[in-house]
């Protein structure tokens, strides 16, 4: 850290608390409006692990192909909405391709092909989008104002950072329900946990797995297309470190909690946002890192997870 | 006398690794050095890859970390040879010069990157004995995330620049012999040899049986006298020493240590490497790394005459959509690897063990 | 017998970033050199001889650019390299370019590694230093507004680091209100403009690359920000940024502060030239600072070989570029010389007025005592953009 | 198994003087929770040197959870356990070093590793009690029938065989005290008949013998002594028979008395109470 | 009438010998049918091979007369086929009660919803004491015992219309043993279903069963009512070697 943020770290603290608590409250309202983003995408790698029990290292290039048809027909249309219904499409789609016509084929009873697989998909994917829009970044913009309204003098949330926590609470919401209510959700969890002794209960096995990849890919495009406004805009590869630092999310929230995933989300959003404004924005990384190693060693299966299993 | 059964033929093996040293060695003399370039940065991927397999492989923990502990070789190897090659300059005279001048900083280098990726990879090891499968991939991919925040943050590593390793010189006797690619190329065959030797001789054994046993039950382990948080640091610790060594040939043949040099697409190709060439086989582990070192140079030749009509896009982005449809075609059509493809006829590691059970029997 | 050069043919080759997260930026550099190049060849060469530019990816990664030089200098042996672009991957090929003696011309970056003739007699920089460019950017604004807060807004790399140098050159140490960084890891810059914007900051001194320019101004006006901004040559491309903000988000552009030290002003007469060629050996692909700084740099080269004889040699053309004579085609002389290894010293400064970007009469020489305002001087146009050989 | 005086440890108490020296495997007061649920309450007994005791109790009554205490998988919340008069070991090597052996309700075989490569697992660490490796090795897997097998991956091998290679390596390091989880389920008649003899030659070598199982008849056959437990409480101790007759027991566990079939619907056990 | 045909079936693991050759098979409607068989004689493979989980070389398996041979294993539950395999089969991240909710999930008509599934549930709690208690106790935590309880009841809940058991006794406590064996009697006479039960507790199974089947290397070798295979020591001896 260089001598001067550290000066201007304590000017920031000793002569009056007014700015200091503005910018705490700046920071803290953006870093939960990014949080959100990024628990959506771990909510996509939550329901992907909950459906084929896997890690889907895919996730990043796979959730912004969808996005990149929002563009293209939001462009052609000039409506955002038809983009995002069509990039939801796309992506459920994408999901449903991706798992029947290439990971059923790879074999189950180890995680590693199917990893290798998913990184075969990544060079395809980032590099075939490369080839098709060239590597330049398309922006893309927001459908509501990213102008933060004013409280008191203090800077807080932007109407387009409401839109983006309304959305993801709707989701998380509605998965919530999908899980936990209903018999699909529990079809699903039992098709991941125990695919043979499903099928003897009737579950359609083929069909939940397909169904979680499906409602994956699509969660994944939805925050990618969330994420892309506030960003450099679209580029193969505009998705990847919201992958890294969901996929960190997702394991400290327990990689099979939806709960998890929102809570560890929202607070490594804020984490990075705190971090990067008191320290600087190479310290973010290492702070991830240094949460998820704490969290994991006290709990090694996430901080929502189940208790650690019956051995014997 | 209780190792009865697992005695591995220790002189048989160092025969065999010996021979086979010499014979990558002379092999050297056949290729321009462009080649012998390809073979030394094959020969370090491969002693990093040979380690990732054999954890992966032997006892299910899978790393994406693996090119961090690379990097910590190669970091710890460039820092402590520049302080040993300065020192003995300072010393002046003839210290300075002659072959001192450059194998005691290439050995105190490669002690350095023992300690530096040794100790790295023990507390990643303790964290991967309480960690199950993706709960260990999450931890080491924000591990490799973080490399280059930890380069400009930890001081002395100078940031994304990186530092530079000392140049290792064709020693005068073999000047008039070999160019320094070759002289390097010779290096990283030793090195990796020395990483390999004992990885074959450690699989075989005692250590080996023990991770397998770790990977198949780890209750049933326990009971068996065998720690599993044990097991899996030391397999831990083990790799990442490998990766340590595959770390310094790279350095010794590049001169130079970066952080970008190490990143996650890197770490993935080398997961790719030990799962192509079929996980936990060291033979694998060599096919695989000569993979992920020559194809991308591979279909860039195949592709060199298309650009001038495709455009510049495709150049860059062909191959890697190549790569990556290899990588998928191969992980579906081979799922246990390529080496498993070259061996279906050689009698199995298990018929090997009763074998030998029967000899001891003997004695 | 001199490596790449025939009796037809002079053979070079560079490392780009055409994959990638870098390509975005960077990808449409050497696609402009190599029009350059064939225009070039087109009109006879040089000496006779045609200009084969081999171009390789190395995907801003330098294990990759470490692995594809080798390929150049030793499979393709070429002549030199030129313009290999980045610090981190240029850093890991300084060493074995010198040690092999190959001729590594006009790097692209702004890190005073290049500049280091006793150790890398080689080497030659293209780019003004980020030091010079950090320095003339904050002086500007001392100079425009003698009470400006000047705060700095980096990558957090040399380029950021060299950029804050100048600045503090400028200012003297300790005066920089606010410094922040920024990864290219991470698109977001809220949290950094947020505590610029506390710290009270009216000009904010910007080493970034174009799209974090844009990412900031934007952020900064979603914020009801607007503070002056001056952004080094790397990253105020008028154009690019235009497409990056789009059409609501481009009025903050204006009055935007930049330097440059090629000239790339739709004024200049080698803008004019470079958009033809750019038109007729570039397939029309959109004209931008990339477009300029490419064919900029195959014109220096151009000028290099010429100058290094009707037979080159590696030697002759290191020694061609030491001796102070080439012209180039930047906003002043270059200054090459055996013990000063950049060419660009001068930098001039740009605003955007109207939605154009164009150059101002003021012009900033820097050097270890500060910046200093000097009168720009063109380099002219001659013989159709073809340096003349004698 | 034909233990012959040479590889039979001497020091091997034979099971009349086994009260002079301490008790292979003492628990005494053992009480161990998981959560809110009380696994086992207060529970004590012993066995001694070459004896054989049944732990005997319904379902969840706390039988393998004994087992877990004893090898250290679960957290004890009171009471102490000792083996051979020292205080149990809980590293993994301690207790084979300790001469402890144990078995798994599943079959807990390394179905990838080859079947010798199973029993040489534990003398990787730890030599057996006599004899030298090959030696011992060679003999168990003879007197299991499991000599042919050896090279065969363990996983691929019928029930009944992968049950004994579970055996083999509890018994290749040559134990003093061997636990083992229903050693019997899922066998035939004459699977059983055939541990039942190997149950009693380790036992005959003075080897402690603590087992769980379902099986009475097994139960009757081999064990000296019988420990029932129900619900974590020890509700019964005593001889086969004793226990057979123990009304509490017939009442929690057995559900008829005496007599020929064990097995009767359950409107004929309302009946008779 | 026979609800559950076997015709000529062969099964074998890939290019193996056949386990299971050319097995005929009638099991009649209703009622308990013990299969016996030593070790290996094929017991769990003819289950697994009717419900589809282990392919089929040749023969066909009629369920009502209608053919099953080309369904997946769960348009095979569907028809009302269920089997409990060896072992325990439970879900073991699931909650008890999650499990036995899973077992009635395919079930979507309005009989088999909100209350009735509830009701169905609360029976098989009624059923099986131990489950009750642990309800919302983790599959993992469960007992061996009290996961074999689960699996049962599980299967139960479905409202199969043949129910095929692998091996149930296993690791049960004699008293349970019974008490479960009497369930299937019951329910086999108070609705209907038909029972295939797998054993290696030959005078368990034959004491609650009407027919006996003994298997031996793939073919059937006896069938016939339970009471003769329990009486006649000599029949006894012959295929079952006590
Ligand atoms: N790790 C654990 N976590 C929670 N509950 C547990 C755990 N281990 C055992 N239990 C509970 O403790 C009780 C005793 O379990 P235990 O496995 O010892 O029974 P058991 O006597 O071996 O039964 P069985 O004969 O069915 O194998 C059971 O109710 C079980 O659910
Ligand atoms: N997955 C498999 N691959 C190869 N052979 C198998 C497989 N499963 C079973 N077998 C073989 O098929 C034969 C019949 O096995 P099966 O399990 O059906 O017998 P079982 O009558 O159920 O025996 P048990 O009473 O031990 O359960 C055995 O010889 C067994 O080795
Ligand atoms: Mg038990
Ligand atoms: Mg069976």
């Amino acid at each position: 850290m260089a001598p001067e943020t550290a000066l201007q770290m304590a000017s920031d603290m000793t002569p009056e608390m007014g700015p200091a608590v503005e910018r705490l409250v700046f920071l803290l309202s953006t870093g939960l409006a990014r949080g959100a983003v990024l628990a959506l995408f771990a909510l996509s790698l939550v329901i992907v692990y909950r459906a084929a029990r896997a890690v889907n290292f895919a996730q990043a290039a796979m959730a912004i192909v969808p996005v990149y048809v929002a563009f293209a027909v939001t462009s052609a249309s000039g409506s955002y909405w038809l983009g995002l219904v069509c990039a939801l499409v796309t992506g459920a789609l994408l999901g449903a391709v991706v798992e029947r016509r290439l990971l059923r084929l790879v074999p189950q009873d180890n995680p590693l092909p199917g990893i290798i697989v998913a990184i075969g998909l990544v060079m395809v994917l980032q590099a075939g989008l490369a080839i098709a829009f060239g590597p330049d970044h398309r922006p893309v913009h927001a459908p509501f104002s990213q102008r933060p309204f004013d409280v008191g003098g203090v800077s807080v949330l932007s109407p387009y950072d409401l839109f983006v926590l309304i959305v993801a609470a709707a989701v998380m919401g509605g998965f919530a329900i999908l899980f936990n209510r209903t018999s699909i959700g529990l079809q699903l969890r039992a098709a991941a946990f125990a695919p043979e002794t499903s099928r003897l209960l009737g579950v359609r096995v083929p069909r939940m797995v397909t169904l979680g990849w499906m409602l994956s890919i699509a969660t994944a495009a939805l925050a990618a297309l969330l994420l892309v406004p506030t960003g450099l805009g679209l580029d193969p590869h505009a998705a990847d470190v919201l992958f890294v630092n969901a996929f960190a999310a997702a394991v400290i929230g327990g990689l099979d909690s939806p709960v998890g995933a929102l809570v560890a989300g929202l607070v490594v959003g804020v984490l990075a946002s705190l971090v990067t404004g008191y320290a600087s924005a190479a310290t973010a990384p290492l702070a991830v890192l240094a949460l998820l190693t704490v969290v994991l060693l006290v709990r090694p299966h996430g901080l929502f997870a189940a208790r650690e299993a019956r051995t014997a | 006398m209780r190792t009865h059964y697992l005695k591995t033929g220790g002189m048989k093996l160092l025969l065999r690794a010996g021979l086979l040293t010499l014979l990558a060695l002379g092999a050297t003399f056949l290729l321009d050095p462009y080649r012998n370039y390809q073979l030394a940065t094959s020969a370090g991927v491969f002693a990093a890859v040979a380690g990732l397999t054999l954890l992966v492989g032997l006892t299910g923990q899978l790393s994406l970390g693996h090119a961090v502990l690379m990097a910590a070789g190669g970091y710890g190897y460039a820092l402590t040879a520049t302080w040993v090659a300065g020192a003995l300059a300072g010393a002046g005279g003839e210290a300075a010069d002659g072959v001192v001048g450059w194998l005691l900083p290439l050995l105190a280098g490669v002690a350095g990157a023992l300690v530096v990726s040794g100790a790295l990879g023990l507390l990643l090891g303790l964290a991967a004995a309480r960690l199950r499968g993706p709960y260990l991939a999450g931890l080491t991919l924000a591990l490799v995330i973080a490399l280059p925040s930890a380069a400009s943050t930890i001081p002395g590593l100078a940031g994304a620049q990186g530092i530079s390793a000392p140049f290792v010189p064709v020693p005068d006797a073999l000047a008039a012999l070999i160019a320094v690619e070759q002289w390097h190329a010779w290096l990283a065959i030793v090195v990796t040899a020395c990483v390999v030797t004992p990885l074959v001789a450690l699989r075989a054994g005692r250590v080996g049986l023990r991770m397998r046993a770790v990977h198949d039950d780890e209750t049933a382990a326990r009971l068996a006298g065998v720690d599993p948080g044990r097991v899996k640091a030391g397999a831990f610790v083990l790799s990442s020493l490998a990766a340590g060594l595959g770390g310094v040939v790279l350095a010794i043949v590049t001169q130079q240590v970066s952080p970008g040099a190490y990143g996650l697409g890197f770490s993935l190709l080398l997961v790719v490497a030990a799962v192509v060439g079929g996980l936990g086989s060291l033979g694998g582990a060599a096919i695989g790394a000569v993979l992920v070192t020559l194809l991308p140079w591979v279909v860039d030749q195949a592709t060199a005459p298309l650009p001038a009509d495709l455009g510049h896009r495709l150049q860059g982005n062909l191959e890697i959509v190549l790569f990556g449809v290899v990588v998928i075609v191969v992980t579906v059509l081979w799922p246990g690897g390529l080496s498993r493809l070259l061996r279906t006829k050689r009698p199995s590691q298990n018929t090997q063990l009763s074998q030998n059970a029967q000899l001891s029997q003997n004695t | 017998e001199v490596p790449g050069v025939t009796d037809d043919k002079v053979v070079i080759g560079t490392h780009q970033p055409l994959t990638g997260p870098a390509a975005a930026g960077f990808a449409s550099i050497s696609a402009a050199t190599a029009a350059y190049f064939e225009y070039l060849n087109a009109n006879g060469g040089i000496h006779g001889r045609e200009i084969e530019y081999i171009v390789k990816d190395d995907g801003y990664n330098p294990a990759n650019t470490q692995t594809v030089v080798r390929e150049l200098v030793q499979e393709d042996e070429v002549f030199a390299i030129v313009n290999g672009l980045g610090t981190p991957t240029h850093s890991s090929v300084l060493d074995y370019l010198d040690q092999n003696g190959v001729p590594d011309l006009f790097v692209a970056s702004g890190s005073l590694t290049w500049n280091q003739p006793d150790e890398y007699p080689n080497t030659f920089g293209f780019n003004a230093d980020y030091v010079t460019e950090g320095a003339a950017l904050a002086q500007h604004a001392l100079d425009t507004d003698p009470d400006a807060v000047v705060c700095v807004l980096g990558q957090d790399d040399d380029f950021g680091a060299g950029i804050l140098q100048g600045v503090e050159l400028a200012l003297g140490d300790g005066e920089v209100a606010a410094n922040q960084t920024y990864s290219t890891a991470d698109q977001d810059v809220t949290a950094q403009l947020g505590a610029m914007k506390e710290a009270g900051c009216t000009h904010n001194v910007l080493g970034t690359i174009n799209g974090f320019t844009a990412l900031a101004v934007g952020t900064a006006a979603q914020m009801e920000w607007f503070p002056k901004w001056h952004v080094s040559s790397s990253g105020a491309d008028y154009p690019t940024l235009a497409e990056y903000l789009g059409e609501e988000g481009t009025p903050a552009l204006e009055g935007l502060v930049s330097v440059n030290y090629l000239p790339n002003s739709p004024s200049s007469e080698w803008y004019e030239l470079f958009s033809q060629i750019n038109e007729e050996y570039n397939d029309g692909a959109p004209y931008t600072g990339n477009t300029t700084y490419g064919m900029s740099v195959g014109y220096q080269f151009a000028e290099a070989l010429a100058a290094a004889g009707a037979d080159p040699t590696r030697e002759s053309i290191v020694a061609a570029v030491e001796t102070g004579d080439l012209g180039g085609n930047g906003i002043a002389p270059l200054t090459y010389s055996a013990d000063d290894h950049f060419g660009h010293r001068t930098v001039r400064i740009a605003v955007v007025a109207g939605g154009a970007q164009d150059f101002t009469d003021s012009a900033y020489e820097v050097s270890e005592a500060g910046a200093t305002a000097v009168e720009p001087e063109q380099a002219p146009l001659e013989n159709e953009g073809i340096p003349a050989t004698e | 198994m034909t233990t012959t005086s040479s590889s039979t440890a001497p020091d091997n108490a034979a099971p009349d003087n086994a009260a002079d020296s301490p008790p292979r495997l003492e628990v005494s007061g053992l009480t161990v929770t998981f959560g809110g649920l009380t696994a086992l309450d207060d529970v004590s007994f012993t066995v001694a040197d070459g004896e054989t005791v049944a732990l005997i109790g319904p379902n969840g009554a706390g039988k393998t959870t004994v087992f877990n205490a004893v090898c250290g998988l679960v957290r004890t919340r009171r009471g102490r356990i000792r083996v051979g008069g020292a205080p149990a070991p809980s590293s993994a090597t301690g207790l084979l070093g300790a001469g402890v052996s144990r078995t798994l309700q599943g079959l807990g075989l390394f179905d990838h590793l080859t079947v010798l490569e199973n029993v040489l697992v534990p003398l990787t660490s730890v030599r057996p009690g006599s004899g030298t490796s090959a030696d011992v090795v060679q003999e168990v897997l003879g007197t299991l029938g499991l000599g042919g097998l050896a090279g065969a991956p363990a996983g691929t091998l019928p029930y009944p065989e992968r049950k004994r290679v579970a055996l083999a390596r509890a018994l290749v390091t040559r134990p003093r005290l061997l636990l083992l989880d229903e050693p019997a389920g899922g066998l035939g008649a004459a699977d059983i008949d055939q541990l039942a003899q190997t149950v009693r030659t380790v036992s005959d070598g003075g080897c402690a013998v603590l087992l769980v199982e379902h099986h009475v008849d097994f139960v009757m056959d081999v064990a000296d002594r019988v420990v029932v437990l129900d619900f974590g409480h020890v509700i019964a101790c005593g001889t086969p028979d004793e226990v057979r007759r123990d009304p509490a027991v017939e009442e929690a566990y057995l559900g008829v008395p005496v007599d020929g079939a064990r097995v009767e619907p359950a409107e004929t056990r309302e009946q008779r109470a | 009438m026979s609800i559950l045909t076997i015709e000529k079936l062969t099964v074998a693991y890939g290019d193996g010998a056949p386990v299971l050759d050319g097995l005929e098979l009638e099991v009649p409607d209703g009622g308990v049918v013990a299969l016996l068989g030593a070790n290996g004689a094929g017991k769990t493979t003819l289950l697994r091979a009717l419900m589809g989980l282990v392919p089929v070389r040749s023969g066909r398996v009629l369920l009502d007369c209608a053919d099953l041979t080309r369904l997946s294993t769960e348009d095979r539950v569907r028809r009302g086929l269920a089997l409990v395999p060896e072992g325990r089969s439970v879900v073991v991240e699931l909650t008890v009660a999650e499990n036995l909710r899973l077992g009635a999930l395919w079930k979507t008509g309005r009989k088999h919803r909100g209350p009735a599934r509830d009701a169905a549930v609360g029976q098989m709690y009624e059923l099986f004491e131990p489950l009750a208690r642990r309800r919302d106790a983790a599959g993992h935590t469960l007992s061996g015992g009290e996961r074999q309880m689960l699996a049962l009841a599980r299967a139960l809940v479905g409202e199969p219309d043949v129910l095929l058991l692998d091996e149930p006794s296993l690791g049960l406590a004699p008293l349970v043993v019974a008490q479960l064996l009497g369930v299937l009697r019951d329910q086999a006479e108070a609705t209907g279903l038909t029972v295939l039960l797998a054993e290696q507790n030959v005078t368990g199974a034959l004491s609650v069963a009407d027919r006996g089947v003994v298997l031996s290397l793939g073919e059937v070798v006896a069938d016939r009512p339970a009471a003769e295979l329990a009486a006649d020591p000599a029949l006894r001896h012959a295929y079952l070697g006590f």
